[in-house]
């Protein structure tokens, strides 16, 4: 059942998918260049019927990543697509065309990693205090607390 | 937007009586009528993301039950999820009778807290005065097997923290027995009520299609008629061991949410009792043992009182992980507010943004930082309990003393 | 000149009291059906010499008319208290019903002079909702009061009290003008359901939101005198009180316990609704009572 | 002791004041009005404007973003006034204290009179609290 839904996705996209790891019957983690990114998303949540659930970034320290989490939830079957974004220029294309509920986890992830999304309609703070100090990044692994002391 | 300018703003916040937590948001208002809404979030930022990459994995689940009071079991519940999709683990099924007790149990609190505070919003504290004196009883139990009435403390990665004690399992089956026609009688009183119909039904709809837009969750999917419940289509802990159905409503108003929230609290009612049976049965051990989290990356998900609750952990095979990340189930909820309050009134704005039981600690969980240099000792969840528990004591002592 | 004085005084005292009890009457009925325990009988004069020794806050954005409010409310309350004390006891002359009716919709104007003059965005909306709700109540509350005016053919508020005695109060026509009366007394206290203007979960108070101190303790004042000033007034004027002083003290009980009840079995009304409420149901029924009246009912 | 202090400490009206709390002593605070613990008993009412108020209960760290907004509620309240922390975030940050995100305790924003520290501490400690202001009005 699961494999389905994987191989799917695999079929449709056989350029794009660069890796698949499948952790479980239920977790799938696909990667893809970031200029393919809509493309799959879109098939994900306009034609197969997936929740978005959240996105998510991580700081690898020299790249940064971002999960798209989507949810096929009678299938009972987690679908993470994996996008790579380079460190210095860390830009990818904005879901919240496609998925109003992706408006809010792109700010927070612009705010919080330093994150450009391209095309957002509204990339300003959501959470941090307007006082913030400029290119502050609090997720970043190079935030520490002596950062706090001088903001 | 041009017409922001035009129209009057009236603050819901940051300090309302409306809501119990800071929060602002401007109405942009034609007379009584919103033509805008606007959401400023951050006064309850804490940084509970950040936090928890310098704890150990045993550690956070003390710190994420303190993301928020009210769903306090289901953040622990879905972050030990995530560790055991991550690790591996299987839990054994006592612990799997337990946590789902834990956890339906919450559910029934905060369903008849919210029961309470939405009759708070519309001006009637009669409903929030029976709907609270009612939810007390249960937070009694939770007392008496937890040892605590909010902040349960009792998931554990690999199983739980505390066994349920042979001879406080017909405690709490009196508790329900005697919990379920008091909740019969309100659910009655709130239903039929005509004035509250009044306030209630055709206010804020939320179509299926809002919901798949926004991706919102919990009750407020389920009142429009998407039947998604983590509990059923990713069964965890015993949820696929008993009989139990999803409430759905169809129309998507507030009134649809005050439904399916309060027939939720019969179904939490009949899962405890069930889970209650297999443990009369079931003696085996409470928990596994988790000695280290390998390498990797996992998901956990599990559905809080207000919706689906999401926690993501990455492990480079330390003690602690590389990222947590959390998505409370108001995160994907509260945007809908632009969906569901344009057009309405001042008046019913008040009551769809409390339609959707929006937390915002939940929301706001993030960033605390936390100098993994300095090596200041951190207090951790254990030990704010155990300090407050001692407080508690001593105060009572004091009190024992004095009275 | 000067009796009209005396009995202003008598009605300040008198009406600020007896409004003070039956507000804690209603804080203790209130407990009593949620299942509390409530406050004892003196919460309401403490929670009034407290407020006095309070500071008073006074916002930037203040006009005069901030201090002259609260001031004015009370004023026109214990007027009120007056001309119908005077009247009760036949020496009113010839003060007419219609004054009540201009007197009682003073507390309401001061409570909306209060709120422009603080500024306050949310007190705004707590003015345009109490203006509307002025116009709502006053329609079918005025054409209530007619129906004692219809049935004794005379618009001077003493003859009304000592006509309407024995039978004819209890015709059907008073006791659904009663009723009508009832409910318009109940948003003019601005109690649930009528409690859109200060509607705390909604907009925090509303038009006392700025207020504080003994302006507060003003306000809360005029509020427990309008409680007490009206029903007794309602009590004489449709229910014969001057029968007998021990019946007019359980009548005015049953009013007062009756309109608790209502504000403890409702949720807040929107204010559409309450206008709805007011000009289509009250009206539909005050005009009955009216033609009752006529015929004889 | 005067009417007037006699006066206040049967009629305190409190305003309830959330500054990055985790909503249990929130609850708990509501949980004081409702049937089992009825403060109204002793004159105590949670009021809606800070005009009103003579305590002001805080929860929570204090946030960055908040901390100017809890100085000016201070300041709007009418004096006599009190200020009861309420919770271990804000007696002393407690398991968020190093956060940059913390202005607090809230003893560091605004004057603090008494201190109910737990997690979340339960209604009868919150009301022992309130008891031991009154005694000290006295």
């Amino acid at each position: 059942m699961n494999d389905h839904i994987g191989d799917l996705i695999q079929k449709r996209f056989t350029e794009k998918i660069k890796e698949v790891k499948t952790h479980s019957s239920h977790r799938v983690y696909l990667t893809v260049e970031k200029e393919d990114l809509l493309a799959v998303a879109d098939y994900l949540f306009r034609e197969k019927g997936a929740r978005f659930v959240i996105a998510s970034a991580v700081d690898e320290l020299n790249q940064f990543e971002i999960l798209y989490h989507f949810s096929f939830d009678k299938e009972d079957v987690m679908v993470s697509l994996r996008v790579r974004l380079t460190r210095d220029n860390p830009e990818a294309p904005s879901l919240s065309g496609l998925i109003k509920g992706a408006a809010w986890i792109e700010r927070e992830m612009h705010e919080l990693f330093g994150i450009n999304f391209v095309g957002h309609p509204g990339l300003k703070r959501l959470l941090l205090p307007e006082d913030w100090p400029e290119k502050v990044y609090p997720l970043r692994k190079e935030f520490f607390m002596t950062e706090k002391k001088e903001g | 937007m041009d017409n922001k300018k035009k129209k009057v703003v009236v603050p819901i916040g940051p300090y309302h009586p409306l809501l119990e937590e800071p929060e602002y948001f401007a109405l942009f208002c034609d007379g009584e009528v919103v033509v805008d809404v606007e959401w400023q979030a951050g006064y309850n930022h804490r940084g509970i993301e950040k936090l928890c990459e310098t704890k150990s994995w045993d550690q956070i689940t003390f710190l994420v039950e303190r993301v928020c009071g009210i769903c306090s079991t289901s953040h622990p519940f879905a972050y030990v999820n995530a560790v055991e999709d991550l690790a591996k683990v299987e839990i054994p099924e006592r612990a799997r009778y337990i946590r789902s007790i834990v956890g339906e149990l919450e559910r029934i609190h905060s369903h008849l807290l919210w029961v309470g505070l939405a009759g708070h919003f519309l001006g009637y504290n009669t409903v929030f005065m029976w709907a609270w004196k009612y939810r007390e009883p249960v937070l009694d139990i939770f007392e008496l097997i937890t040892g605590n009435r909010q902040s349960y403390a009792m998931m554990k990665i690999g199983g739980v923290r505390r066994d349920v004690l042979d001879e406080d399992i017909p405690v709490v089956e009196r508790v329900l027995d005697e919990l379920k026609p008091k909740l019969e009688m309100l659910t009655q009183a709130v239903l039929d009520d005509p004035v509250l119909s009044a306030r209630l039904k055709g206010v804020g709809v939320l179509t299926a299609q809002d919901i798949k837009d926004y991706g919102a969750v919990g009750p407020t999917a389920r009142a429009s008629g998407v039947a998604i419940d983590v509990r059923r289509d990713s069964p965890c802990a015993a949820y696929g061991l008993v009989n139990w159905q999803v409430i759905t409503c169809q129309e998507g108003d507030v009134f649809a949410k005050a439904v399916v929230r309060l027939l939720e609290c019969f179904e939490s009612v009949k899962i405890i009792q069930q889970c209650l049976e297999k443990l009369k049965k079931n003696r085996g051990p409470i928990a596994v043992e988790v000695r280290e989290i390998p390498p990797g990356e996992g998901i956990g998900h599990y559905e809080a009182p207000r919706g689906e609750v999401f926690h993501y952990v990455r492990s480079d095979g330390t003690n602690r992980p590389v990222r947590h990340k959390i998505r409370a189930p108001s995160f994907v909820n509260i945007p809908t507010f632009r969906a569901s309050c344009l057009g309405q009134t001042i008046s019913d704005v008040a009551i769809i943004l409390a339609g959707v039981d929006p937390c915002y600690c939940c929301t706001e969980r993030m960033l605390t930082v936390y100098d993994a240099q300095s090596g200041r000792k951190m207090m951790t969840g254990t030990d704010l309990v155990r300090l407050s528990q001692e407080k508690t004591e001593k105060i009572k002592q004091k009190m024992g003393k004095n009275g | 000149m000067v009796s009209f004085l005396l009995w202003l005084l008598l009605s300040l005292v008198f009406f600020s009291l007896l409004g003070m009890l039956s507000g804690w009457v209603d804080r203790k009925i209130t407990a009593r059906i949620q299942w509390r325990v409530g406050p004892p009988w003196w919460q309401n004069f403490a929670d009034l010499t407290k407020l006095t020794a309070k500071e008073v806050v006074v916002p930037v954005t203040a006009g005069p008319f901030f201090f002259l409010a609260p001031v004015m409310g009370v004023a026109a309350v214990a007027v009120t208290g007056a001309v119908v004390l005077s009247a009760l006891s036949g020496t009113g002359g010839e003060t007419d019903v219609i004054v009540i009716i201009y007197l009682l919709v003073i507390p309401s104007l001061a409570l909306i002079l209060a709120g422009s003059s603080s500024g306050n965005p949310l007190a705004s909306v707590g003015i345009a909702r109490e203006l509307k709700l002025v116009l709502g109540y006053e329609l079918p509350f005025i054409l209530a009061l007619l129906v004692p005016v219809v049935k004794t053919g005379t618009t001077r508020l003493s003859t009304i009290f000592h006509l309407l005695q024995g039978p004819a109060v209890l015709s059907f026509s008073t006791i659904v003008a009663l009723l009508v009366a009832l409910f318009a007394l109940l948003g003019k206290l601005g109690w649930v359901p009528f409690d859109v203007s200060e509607a705390e979960t909604e907009i925090a108070s509303g038009l006392l939101i700025e207020y504080s101190g003994w302006l507060l303790a003003l306000f809360k004042l005029m509020k427990w005198m309008l409680l007490a000033t009206g029903i007794t007034f309602l009590v004489f004027y449709f229910l014969g009180g001057l029968a007998g002083p021990l019946t007019a003290v359980v009548k005015y009980i049953v009013l007062l316990v009756v309109m608790v009840l209502i504000k403890n079995t409702n949720p807040r009304l929107r204010i559409d609704q309450a206008m709805k409420f007011f000009w289509g149901w009250l009206t539909a029924f005050s005009l009955t009572a009216i033609l009752l009246a006529f015929l004889g009912w | 002791m005067d009417l007037k202090t006699k006066a206040l400490t049967r009629s305190l009206w409190v305003f309830h004041l959330s500054t990055g709390s985790c909503n249990n002593c929130d609850i708990e605070i509501l949980d004081c009005l409702t049937p089992r613990y009825d403060v109204e008993r002793f004159g105590i009412v949670l009021v809606g404007s800070i005009k009103h108020a003579d305590v002001l209960l805080v929860s929570g760290i204090g946030t960055r973003k908040n901390a100017d907004r809890i100085k000016r509620l201070y300041e709007q309240m009418p004096k006599p006034g009190f200020v009861v922390a309420i919770g271990a975030c804000a007696c002393s940050g407690g398991i968020f204290r190093d956060g940059y995100a913390m202005a607090g305790p809230i003893s560091e924003i605004i004057p603090v009179d008494v201190w109910i520290p737990g997690c979340p501490p339960k209604p009868e400690a919150i009301i022992a609290g309130i008891v031991t202001l009154l005694g000290r009005l006295k």
